[in-house]
This record gives structure tokens, sequence and C-alpha cells, in this order.
């Protein structure tokens, strides 16, 4: 029993056409003991950027409200809006500042980068615990499941997917996954980023 | 709070640490940090340097990062391989980097690579072998071309052709067979290649794609994936799914663009001028 | 003296056999009938199998040294364990049920584990602990228990069966066997269950749950139970148990299986799909109240607010 | 061994704890009150390391207390749990963390909705329609799954919690012989009897 | 056994004393008597390193260095990790020398009993292969292996046979093998020279390659020598070389001062 | 909570195990069965060689896929042809698969105490004519689905072919449901896709790929007789026919 499966959870990220999504499973245990089937893993930092923590639970309360603050702190001083990329090099250096007794958390983010011409390009990258990055063109996954979505991801990720059809892509890239997972399930959520909206659904998924 | 604080002193900080023992101690395993098996190497030639690595990122058994770059920037006559533990080589890389930067503008000349060499062993040695990273330093500097490996400890070692990582073996076989002094780019580019290739072909750890660097006096090439052994084939068939495949019980959409309808309400000359002379 | 000197002498053939066993060390001796019908099962029809132990000092720890995923979750031979099973007495016979979840550390190793074996029309045995010691010595069982009936001419009753299988497995008690089983039937003296362990406990009983969840079993099956429970209610009362057990613990879950032993024998009721019976109940079957028995769906679009009158649409 | 249950009802939320105080195999007190309260609408269950425990609810409750205080006004039951968590993480970090597993109970008078947290000794929050600290949990929660209705009134709130308590005195092999059981409503605190 | 719901069916059980009633509750371990007394081979004492070998058009070939170490010592400098079986197969062995001497042993008594029964059958390369992944097989799952590694290989009825059998049983074929650090650093060389155009190399540019990879190995792996023969199996039969001197080169040096900033 | 502190001192020895990578799957049809396997064969870091098959043809109707310990599984393999051949001179015809499964089962068991590490799975034509898969765990579990994988890329492929072959968490198109088997082409393309994915990512899948595939007697091959590197093994047409299909996979 590791660490990183006292709670379990997991979250999954995806790059389609102009558009990314993020998944997590909505599980907060406490071993083999259900908790709660509706703790949130994914939080949206600004409007274009959201974060998932999958991890020891206690931590991720912890890092949501460190972001929060470190995001605030930023615009405030900066004038301006945070870019995906600056923000995953931001995760990525907290998390690195405490190499020698890490958060258990490992985050997956996802994001639109505002280019140079002022078009939207899909952002998705994820940290190892003590903050190693890891900018994917594809998908990036965490969390208890993560051998399991990187196995179903690697089979039904396709390039250039509409939104419509990248939130059934990572839907059933995650549903499929927790099922195999003891850790991870008990529901989950999915949220599509589009230049001019956010989606998010709740899933019908497993409930054992 | 301290510990939201974004203007946190340098360094590491430890304060996890005692929660993180109080874990253990109640027999809740850590997490080993995770590290990567790699194939990085380096070797001299007429001109100067290359340096050449795999793109694999592992944790464990998975491929995290099929195409990850392990060659990482000092300064422009400088680059750094690294091996280890994936984010210890990341960050300090780049902590060398930055200090090299403040050193050369402090002093004003062009950077030695034994400057970079000396920096990154005296921090990896005052961690104890803490920061699990293994690295392979090379550049071309007024003494000429240097090639250095640096070990998590902080010993270093100087050699015409080094290599690191789990597939050193395979690549120092390799350069152990077809290594020569004085070679000409071309053919000094083409055994790091099949150096670095033995790395991805013969040792787990390693795969995906070459990435090299050739740096000589005048001028830094970076070859980003420059073999590309490894492309993954067309699959059999798509896997897209119908729309509406995934059940949902509840959707929220919040649009971003906020649509506004602007209506003038005055509209007369004398605000307008009222607000020129402001 | 022949047989003397055949052992000892470097020349005969079984010599040569016998120089070949020591190097090949083949484990198994092969006797005449397994060249016979039983072509095979040779461990199965000599009397008590016979089981190959590793020559280290203590082969319980080196069992557990490489099959122990709760202590090193690295280890390499993982055996699927996790399990919630149960069964209970009422009037109208015993009710039997059971999730299908086998887990190997954390992946769901199968979701759709039979995990009541059938051991005869009158018999039935619950698998909870190892996978492959349930299945394995409940089958064992079930040849023995034939062999009574071909010897008696009469079937076996349920406690004999029990205490078969319980001094069975008490003998290689400390040898790293896991099982708890339930042997569920029907016989002369009407619906019995027994509880029998790898401890060598054999309890008779009138309710048993065992495995991962079974507390969160027993949470539901003790708050409905009656002895005079109808036989819908009875059914209803097991599904809704082993759901309760699946839904909570992350070891069970996936599908549930409901047999229900009356004097005739057993019958099988169904299998329900513990997700299907979160969302949408158990579908049109007797004793069923309608609706899915999740939490979240039974209290939709209830809530704990508690404005004073008026002011809550303010 | 502590055992403790917390549910919400229609504007309600009932904390229930055992009494029991215990050092090893013996039973030091019988009557010991477990359940802190924090504020006119707030009330905390407390379980974990002996000594932890005490120290760390009556922490919370001073600093509560001057918080109502200096501003006259009490924390709102999600505000008081979200420091609370945080303070419970923060100690983790520090030389001698509390191992201290809460259940925080508290009605919020100006949206008139009851609020449960379930908190763990590493500072795990999470709102709960019903939760349970100890071993009581593993046979209580599945039996709140079954019976726990968000609109019972107070009088069905109990007899659910009646249910948890006789299924922990059937099946658990210690078992505690008392419990305090306390109600947050728009009225504050009070103790109930079971 | 322990029964606390989430531990139910695991294997650890056994250790768990609820009811306090060690030891009389821990049953004795079944253990031999005489355990105690056994000793087996718990590791490798006088050691061989890689031993390396390749197919080619004619048949196979394979190397191996004459040096066994006690230890980080060089101890004997003239052991043949090469030995020929029957007439059509060689093996080399890597790990235990006197391990390797049982195998030898063992070996020879079964080419002369194959001999003696005078079928005119005689063991190939493949069924010595065969017996000895047996042997080694049985050894391992009586926790008694033969520490070694070994190759086997041959050339009979117009077939070439490379395999290897290591102490666990494990075997496996390939156009090219290597034991020990043969497996890190050689085999890299071998499979870009060998595999695939085994039909085509001959028996000289076979040669060659296994000098250049004995050649490698001196230079890398420490408990090697620069004394080397090497086997050939053809139609031809079996041939083992006399030692080849390995020439090296360490001028590369000359120009390298220090490990670090040291310049002069 | 077991803390093991009443466990003997444990030394730390001459381990007989290994893991040698690699991963099988298998997945029946309606009346053909296909099990595949990659052929790396590795240890740690190394690749021992690059062609070890994994997957054996036991008789016209049986085909064995076995993964772990490569020694164990070899070994294992060897023992269960030798009780297969015993059959069919006691009885001269072959065993059926479901009897074939019942025999894995017990000789797995018999070294419950020191286990094989082998994850076997077998495949093969029912005595009705269907399509069967049975997997087992290293001490003999065992049960008949429609499909499986094992090995070290088991958790990568396991839930794909959840989602593909059963549709798991896939909702009917209205008024549709979802077929019970799949074509052979279609699971053949699942196989192969499954195998790709899995290399990408694990780094013990590899190099090649030999997937057998069992056709019922008398029941159409259904045009795999066309696909590039088929090869035949069965002996007569008449009968069940056994095919064999080999695919390079990526070698880093």
């Amino acid at each position: 029993m590791s660490i990183m499966e006292y709670n379990g959870g997991s979250v999954i990220a995806m790059v389609g056409k102009d558009c990314v999504a993020i998944a997590s499973d909505l599980r907060l245990g406490n071993q083999a003991l259900g908790i709660s089937s509706n703790f949130q893993k994914i939080f949206q930092m600004t409007d274009r950027i959201f974060l998932g923590l999958p991890g020891l639970a206690t931590d991720v309360t912890t890092l949501k409200e460190t972001f929060r603050y470190r995001v605030n702190m930023y615009t405030i001083k900066e004038e301006r809006e945070l870019e995906p990329e600056t923000f995953a090099h931001m995760v990525s250096s907290a998390l690195y500042e405490r190499r020698f007794g890490p958060y258990f958390i490992e985050p997956v983010m996802c994001g639109l980068q505002k280019t140079h011409t002022g078009e939207y390009k899909p952002f998705i990258a994820a940290t190892d615990l003590i903050g190693c990055l890891n900018f994917a063109k594809d998908f990036v996954v965490a969390g208890t499941a993560s051998t399991k979505l990187y196995g179903v991801a690697e089979g039904l990720w396709e390039p250039d997917l509409e939104p419509e059809d990248l939130f059934e892509t990572c839907a059933q890239t995650l549903l499929n996954a927790v099922d195999r997972d003891a850790y991870s399930g008990w529901g989950a959520e999915v949220y599509v980023l589009t230049k001019d909206k956010v989606i998010r659904r709740t899933l019908k998924g497993r409930m054992d | 709070m301290a510990t939201a604080s974004v203007y946190s002193g340098p360094g590491f900080d430890f304060t996890n640490e005692v929660r993180n023992n109080f874990l253990t101690e109640r027999g809740i395993p850590l997490p080993k940090a995770t590290s990567t098996g790699t194939t990085i190497v380096g070797c001299l030639f007429k001109d100067g340097v290359i340096l050449g690595a795999d793109t694999r990122a592992t944790e464990g058994p998975i491929v995290a990062d099929k195409n990850c770059e392990k060659i990482h920037y000092i300064t422009d006559n400088i680059r750094c391989c690294g091996a280890g533990t994936a984010a210890d080589t990341e960050f300090t890389t780049a902590l060398i980097s930055s200090n090299m930067e403040l050193h050369s503008l402090s002093t004003g000349r062009k950077p030695r690579v034994v400057t970079a060499m000396t920096m990154l062993k005296q921090m990896l040695f005052r961690y104890q072998g803490q920061i699990g990273a293994a690295l392979v330093l090379g550049g071309v500097d007024v003494t000429g071309p240097q090639l250095f490996t640096i070990h998590p400890h902080g010993s270093t070692d100087k050699l015409p052709y080094v290599t690191m990582g789990s597939g050193s073996l395979a690549a120092m076989a390799v350069f152990e067979a077809q290594w020569k002094p004085n070679m000409e780019r071309a053919e000094a580019l083409d055994l790091v290649c099949a150096a670095v290739s033995a790395g991805i072909f013969n040792d787990l750890g390693s795969g995906s794609n070459v990435d090299a660097c050739v740096i000589t006096a005048s001028h830094t090439e970076t070859l980003r994936n420059f073999v590309k052994p490894n492309e993954r084939v067309q699959k059999e068939r798509s896997y897209t799914f119908r729309r509406g495949t995934t059940e949902w019980t509840k959707e929220d959409v919040r649009a971003l663009v906020v649509e506004e309808d602007i209506t003038h309400i005055t509209g007369g000359r004398g605000a307008e001028e009222a607000m020129d002379t402001s | 003296m022949n047989s003397f000197l055949t052992r000892y002498s470097s020349t005969a053939p079984e010599a040569d056999i016998r120089k070949a066993k020591e190097l090949y060390g083949e484990d198994e001796d092969f006797s005449e009938v397994m060249w016979g019908s039983t072509g095979g099962f040779g461990n199965l029809a000599s009397g008590v199998p016979m089981f190959k132990l590793p020559s280290v000092q203590d082969p319980a720890s080196f069992l557990r040294m490489h099959t122990d995923d709760h202590a090193d979750p690295s280890c390499r031979i993982k055996i699927k364990h996790g399990t919630t099973t149960l069964a209970f007495r009422f009037q109208g016979g015993v009710i039997v049920a059971v999730d299908s979840r086998a887990t190997a550390g954390s992946y769901v190793a199968s979701g759709t584990v039979k995990k009541v074996i059938e051991i005869n029309p009158y018999l039935l045995g619950t698998m909870a602990g190892g996978a492959a010691d349930c299945q394995y010595w409940e089958t064992y069982l079930g040849i023995q228990c034939r062999l009574h009936e071909l010897r008696n001419r009469e079937r076996i009753s349920v406690a004999a069966a029990s205490k078969y299988l319980s001094n069975l497995v008490y003998s290689y008690k400390g040898m790293g066997l896991s099982m708890g089983t339930m042997i569920c039937g029907w016989d002369k003296t009407g619906p019995a269950i027994f509880y029998v362990d790898s401890d060598g406990t054999r309890l008779k009983g009138d309710l048993f749950s065992v495995g991962s969840g079974s507390t969160f079993a027993y949470g539901v099956l003790d708050q409905g139970y009656r002895w005079d429970l109808t036989d819908e209610e009875a059914q209803e009362l097991g599904r809704r148990s082993i759901y309760a057990a699946g839904h909570r613990d992350a070891f069970s879950g996936n599908t549930v299986n409901l047999y229900h032993v009356k004097q005739d024998g057993w019958k099988f009721i169904g299998n329900y799909d513990v997700s299907e019976l979160h969302y949408n109940g158990p579908g049109d079957v007797p004793g069923a109240p309608g609706g899915g028995y999740g939490y979240d769906i039974r209290v939709a679009g209830r809530t704990s607010a508690n404005p004073p009158e008026g002011e809550g649409q303010a | 061994m502590d055992i403790s249950f917390a549910l919400v009802g229609k504007g309600y939320v009932i904390v229930a704890s055992d009494t029991t105080a215990a050092r090893s195999i013996v039973k030091m007190k019988v009557d010991e009150d477990k359940i802190k309260v924090l504020s006119p609408h707030l009330l905390m269950a407390y379980s974990g390391e002996p000594g932890d425990t005490v120290q760390f609810a009556e922490y919370i409750e001073r600093n509560i207390r001057l918080y109502t205080i200096r501003n006259t006004h009490a924390l709102r039951p999600p505000s008081a749990a979200s420091w609370i968590r945080r303070t419970l993480a923060d100690s983790l970090r520090s030389r001698r963390p509390y191992a201290v597993n809460l259940l925080i109970g508290g009605y919020d008078t100006s949206t008139h909705t009851p609020h449960l947290y379930w908190v763990d000794y590493l500072g795990t929050m999470s709102e709960v329609p019903f939760g349970a600290h100890g071993y009581g949990a593993y046979f209580g929660l599945s039996l709140l799954d079954r019976y726990h209705d968000p609109e019972a009134p107070l009088e069905e709130g109990l007899a659910t919690l009646r249910r948890c308590l006789d299924e922990v005195a059937k099946r658990l092999v210690v078992t505690p012989e008392k419990y305090k059981v306390k109600v947050v409503d728009k009225d504050g605190v009070r103790e109930v009897e079971i | 056994m322990d029964h606390f719901p989430t531990n139910w069916g695991r294997p650890r059980n056994d250790a768990f004393d609820a009811y306090g009633t060690y030891p009389i509750h821990q049953r004795a371990p079944v253990k031999d008597t005489f355990a105690e007394g056994v000793q087996h081979t718990q590791q490798p004492i006088v050691t061989g390193t890689s031993v390396l070998a390749i197919q080619y058009k004619d048949g196979i070939m394979m190397a191996a260095d004459n040096l066994a170490s006690y230890g980080s010592l060089a101890r004997f400098k003239d052991v043949r990790r090469l030995h020929a079986v029957g007439t059509s197969t060689v093996i080399g062995a890597s790990g235990d020398m006197s391990d390797f001497q049982a195998i030898q042993s063992i070996l020879d008594d079964l080419v002369t009993d194959e001999f003696t029964h005078g079928d005119g059958h005689d063991l190939g390369p493949a069924e010595v292969h065969e017996y000895l992944s047996r042997v080694m097989y049985a050894r391992r799952s009586k926790i008694n292996p033969l520490w070694n590694s070994l190759l086997v290989g041959g050339f009979r009825d117009g077939k070439r046979f490379l395999g290897y059998v290591d102490l666990l049983g494990t075997t496996y074929s390939a156009p090219s093998i290597a034991t020990g650090y043969g497996a890190y650093i050689a085999i890299p060389l071998l499979r870009a020279a060998v595999d695939g155009k085994q039909d085509q190399l001959t028996e000289e540019n076979a040669k060659k390659i296994l000098h250049e990879c004995m050649r490698v190995l001196f230079y890398r792996d420490a408990r090697s020598l620069d004394k080397y023969q090497i086997a050939t199996v053809s139609a031809a039969g079996v041939t083992i070389s006399d030692q080849i001197q390995i020439e090296t080169a360490w001028g590369f040096a000359e120009g390298i001062r220090g490990y670090g900033a040291q310049t002069q | 909570m077991p803390d093991g502190s009443f466990a003997h001192p444990q030394q730390r020895q001459f381990n007989p195990y290994t893991d040698n990578g690699g991963t099988i799957l298998a997945i029946a049809g309606a009346d053909f069965t296909v099990i595949a396997g990659d052929t790396r064969q590795s240890e740690g870091y190394s690749i021992q060689t690059r062609y070890a098959p994994k997957v054996f043809r036991l008789t016209d109707r049986a085909v064995l896929a076995v993964n772990g310990f490569a020694a164990d599984g070899n070994m294992f393999v060897k023992k269960v042809k030798q009780r297969l051949e015993w059959y069919r001179h006691a009885h001269a015809k072959d065993m059926p698969l479901r009897a074939i499964a019942r025999l894995i089962q017990t000789m797995l068991y018999a070294q419950r105490f020191f286990p094989y590490y082998v994850y076997n799975i077998l495949g093969g034509i029912e005595e009705d004519g269907s399509g069967a898969v049975y997997s087992f765990d290293p001490v003999g579990s065992y049960e008949r689905e429609a499909c499986r994988a094992a090995g070290a890329a088991q958790s990568l492929v396991q839930p794909f072919l959840d989602n593909q072959i059963y549709f798991k968490n896939q909702k009917a198109a209205p008024g549709t449901s979802h077929p019970t088997h799949l074509p052979l082409s279609d699971v053949l393309s699942i196989v192969i896709d499954s195998f790709t994915s899995a290399t990408e990512r694990h780094i013990e899948v590899g190099d090649g790929l030999e997937i057998y595939v069992v056709v019922a007697r008398g029941r159409s091959p259904q045009g795999i007789e066309g696909i590039r590197g088929v090869q035949e093994l069965s002996a007569q047409p008449n009968g069940d026919r056994t095919f064999i299909l080999r695919r390079e996979l990526k070698k880093d």
C-alpha cells in the first residue's frame, strides 16, 4: 500500500483540435473504504487553465489553495493573465522546492495558450511528485489508474478531435481505466475547454 | 501563512519532511522519486564536441514521455545531458545555467566548461548523492573542446568519449570499438548516433529518438530528433466513438465570451468635450 | 533381496532412472494410474493430494515473501483476493449472495468470478480469500461428497461435508492457505449453513458474511433480517447487502450472484450488475421496491436546507 | 477504539460519539464527552491519539472563540471547517503532529443549511451527508447508504443513528456501552438522550 | 489468520497473532532436521566472466577468456571455459567454475553412457541444451542452483544451434548471445553485426567480430583477461583454438590531465 | 494490524524467480479464438532475445499462452504437453478444451506452496464448436471468459479490451444493441492495435507479435488466408484449422 493509493484517484488530460479536455474520477477513499463520491480533483485556476491533482487528498486541498493564492498574486502583480505554460513552470518549481519532503501529488494541467497571433493553442502537461515536467502532444495521465489510462488512451486517442468527440474519447478512456482500478472510480467528471466555452459533464460511471 | 508565500527563501523546503517521516512510521511506504533509465553520450571530434541522447522517460516499466528533451542548455557554447532522477537533472542544469549566466556577466568573459563542471560537482557533492543527477557536460571555450561526466555524488571524469545512464554500457561498447581521435564532423555525428542507437535498441530504459547537439568554437547546432527510428505504425482501425456513447447525468456550460450589448445613452457633444479636457 | 540389489546397483536400468531423477529432480512421482482413465488427474485420485514444498528453512515465509502484495506491492506473484460473500437461513431456506470481483494488488483482475461453487445439486460453497484455494478444495470436496453418496447410498449432510473440508484445510494450517467459505445446503435436518476457514474454524449458524466487504454487508443485512422473511424479501435483502458492500468496499463489486437453497436443491436466482443496481435497481423482480439502490439516486432532489417558510423563494 | 457517527437531516446535524476513555485494555472513564461545542452553531466530535485529541480540540475551541470575540460574529461552518483542516494539515508538518480525526457539524444560520465535514488526521476534508470514524465506519456507512434521508425530521434521524449504534453493538468485538449525542440546528446546540 | 476485513484473503495472515498465543500459535515451520547442516552454493566463489557466441554461415562460434577470478583477485589465468561435448557441441560457461566442472563431468558421463548404448544415436547441441536446461531447472527448484550461465552451441545435420541456460533454468535462443557483462557490452555490437546477416557471415568475419568484442570487453570489464579462446563448430566438427592474445592501445590517454579542472 | 513481528527472520538468499516480461492475450469469437503474445524475452533492462515464443499449440483445437517467469513457463508447457500425450495414448483422442483447463488448474495447484510464476491463458474451440478462453492465476484459479490479457502490460491492454470487446461504458445507438461476438477481422485489428499500444507505453513489450487463430471445424476462416504473413498450421483443412500470423513490433 503506497501513500499514493491511500485516498485513490486518477486524472487524464487530452488534446483535441483547438480544444483540450481534462477528466477525473470522484472517489475519496480511506484505503479500501470509500468515504465520498463527490471529491473534486480538478480545479479551474484561470479562465483557460485547469489543474488536476490526484494523490493524497490532504495535499490536494493544500495545493489547490496554494496555487489559487499564487495565481492570484501573479495576476495582481503582473497585471496580465497567466498563461498555461507559465503556470506549468510555477507548479513544477513549487513541487521541486520540496524535493526532500514532497507533496504526494502528481499534477496534470491543461489549458489554452495564447499565441502571438491571438489564437489559442491547446496545452497539456503533467509533472511527477517532485516537479519533473512532461509536455506531451497527445495526452497525459496520473493517479492510481495511470497504467490503465496509458493503455486505453494509447489505443483510443486520435489527433484533431472536435470538442464533442474529444469528450467521448476522454470519457471512455477514463471510465474504462478506472473500472480496472480498485482505488479510483465512484463517478467521474469531464471538462472540455474550447476557446469560447467550458463544458463540464458528470458521467454515469460505475459505483463500485 | 508561510506555506503559501510566493516570497519563499532560496533552497529546498523541508517542512513536509516531518509529516512524511510520520507517515512512514505509521507503516505507509513513501513512493520513490521517478528515476529514468537513459542513454546519454558525448564525444570529442576535430572541431569540437558532440552530445547525444535518447528521448524516453520512464516511470518504472511504463514510458511516461516518448519524446522528452535530455540535452539541457547551460550557455550558448555549453550543453549538458542528464540521466537519473528526471526532475533533478532538469532543475540542477537550470540552476547552473542561471549561475553561469550571472558568472559570465560579472566577469565579462565567455563562460568556460570547467566553470560549469565545478559548479555542478560542488552542488552535487554538497547534497551527498541525494540529488540523483548523472550528467554529461560538453562545450567549447577558449581552452578548446571539453567533455566531462559528473556523477550524482560529485565525482567527475574527463575523457574524449563518455556515456551515462542505463544504456551507457551499450553506447560505450560502440565508442570503444569505433572511436578515433580527430574525426570529421559527419563521421563523429554518425558515431554518436550509433552509440545512442545501441542504447535505444538494447537497453529497455532507453528508446524512441536520437537527439544530438554539435558544439564547435563558432557555432552550436541542436539536432532535435535527429534520427527517428521508432515512429509508431498506422493503427489498424479508427477508434472514434459515436457522439452520445458516454452516458452523463449533469452538464454545465460556461461561456468564456461575454456578450454585451453596449447602449450609448448620452452621445451629446458636450460630454465628449468635457472628456477631452481631463 | 533382489530389490535391495537393484536399489544400490549402478548398472541396472533402474539406476539410470534413479540417476536421471536425481539430476532432473522430477517432483512428481507418476504412478501407473496416470496412464489410465484419470490421465492427468493423478493427484486427485490418489487420496490425499501431495504438494511440493520449496526446500528452504521456512516454506511459509518463503511463500509469503513471493506472494504477499500487501507487505510488498512489488511482489511478483499476485494471488487474487478480495470478496464479499454472505449466506443466511430463514423460514424459506437459505439465501446465498456473493459479488464477482477479484483483485490482484490494486488491479481489478476480474469482474466475472463465480464465487459460488456448486458442489452438488443440494450443496453450495462460497469463495472468499485465495480464489484458487477455494476452487480447488471445494472441487475436491465435491468429489468426496459424490464418493460418500456412492458408498453410503445417501446424500452427505451439510455438517459432514463442512467437517470434511474443515479437517482438510486444518491439516495445512500455517502453510499459507487462505480461505473463508460457507457451506450451505439442505439435508435431512433442513437448511444449514456452516462457516469454514483455513484456520480450521467451523461454525454452524444462521447468518454469516465473509470477506473484505463483509462488515458493510452485515450493516444492511442485520437491519433487514428476520426469520420470517418471505422468499422475495429475503432475496432482495441478499441482493441489497452485497450491493452495499460492493459500493463501499474497493475490493468488492462488479456483479451480484444470488442463489436460493430450498428443499429440492439450490436455484440460481440471477446475476445483477452493481452499477445497474445503483442507478436503476434490479429491475422487475419480486421483492424489489423499484428504483436505484444508490444513495444519491435515492435522495436525488432532496435537501437538508431548512429555510423558514416563505423565505426559500426569495 | 473511538467510534463516532454524524448525519445531516432536515435543518439539523446529529453528532454522536462514544464516551469511553480507554488505556490499553482498561476503561478509565465511561462518561467522557468527546464532542466540543465550538460556537453557538458548531460542533466537533474528535477521536484519535489520546492526549492529542483534547489538546487539539481545546486549541480549536479557544481560537474559534477568539475569532467570535474579535469579530462579534461566529465563523460560518464552511469557513470554520476549512480553517480547522488547515490547522491540522499544518500541524502535521510540525515536529509534534496532532493525530486527530474529526467530524465537524454546523448549522449555517444565514443560508439555513446544515453542514457536516469529515476530516481525518492527515487533513483530508470532505463535506458529506453522513460520516463516521473508527471501526464503526465499517458497519455504519453501508447502513446509512441504505437508510439515511437528508429530509428526515429529527426523530427519524435519531432512529437512523440508533440503527448504527445497534449494529455496532451487535457486530463489533469491543463495543462502547454509552454514546453522547448532540444536535445542532437553527436554535443552537443541545444534547439529546438516545 | 488475520480476519480484519481489508486484509481478508491475503497470504501474510499466518504472521498475525490476534490472540496473543505466541509462541504456541505459530506452527513450527516444516523443516528438515538436517537443514542447518546442508550447505548450498549461495554465491559463486571462483568465477569466470562473459562468454560470447554467434551464428555464422557454416555453424557457430563461441569465445571466452581464460580468467577465473576469486572476488576481485585475478586468480587463475589459464582456465578453459569452453568445453566440447560429443562431436558436434560446445558449451561455454560464466559464473562459478567449480559448478561448471561438475557440469562438465555430468555431461561427460552422459556422452559416455550414450556411446555405450551403441545404438547409433549421439547427442547434438539441441539435446545437450535441453538436458542442461532440465538439470539447471531441477537444481533451481531444489533451491540449490548450479551458479552458471551457460551457452550451448553446435552444428549437426546441417543445422546451427545456439542456446542459453542459466542458474534459474531460463532458456532462449538467438543469433547472437552473450553472458555476464557481455550481455550489456558485447551484445549491442554483436546484434548490429550478426543478427539478420548470419547466413552471409564468413568464418573470417565472425572471428573478427568476436575478436573486436573481446577487446571491448577487456577494455571495460574489470574481471576480464586479454587472452581468450574461440570454439568453432561447423560440419567439420568442434575445434577449440589456442589462446589468442588481444592487442590493446591506451594512447588516447596521452593528452588527458586529471579528471576535472586540472590542465597540466 | 499485522506488522509481521511474529514472522521468522527472513533470509535474503537465492531467489528462484525472475520476471521475463512480455504480454499475452486471447479473445474468443463465436466460432474462433485468437491467442496472441509478443516475442520479447527480457530480464531487468536487457533484452535476452527478440524471439522467444510465448504461445504454444497443444492440440488441433487448443492453444496455450504462458507469461511470467520463462523457465517456469517453458517447463510447465512441457509438462502439460506430456500429460496430453498420455491422454492421447490412453483414449486415442485429444483432450477436450474444458478438460485441459481443469488439468492446468490441478497442475498449477499442485505447486501451491512453491508456485509457478506463470500466468496462463488457454484458448481454443470447445466441443460445441464455440470459441473459448480460460484464464488462470499462478496457483490455478480459473474461469472461462471472452477476452483476457495477462503479463507485464495486462493493466494497459485489459481495459482497452473491456471497452472494445465487451463495449463497457458504451451506450448503444438508440434502437440498436452491441454485437455479442465480433467478426474475426475486427478482432485481429484490435489485437494488433492492443500490442502496438502496449509497445508504445511498456518497455518490456515489443520486438515481434505472434497471433494464433483457431477456427472451428466447418466454419469459414473468414478471409484470413488473404492477410499478409498468415501461415496455416493445421494438417487437414476439414478439421479445426489453426493459423499463425506474425507481425513486427517496435524494437526499442
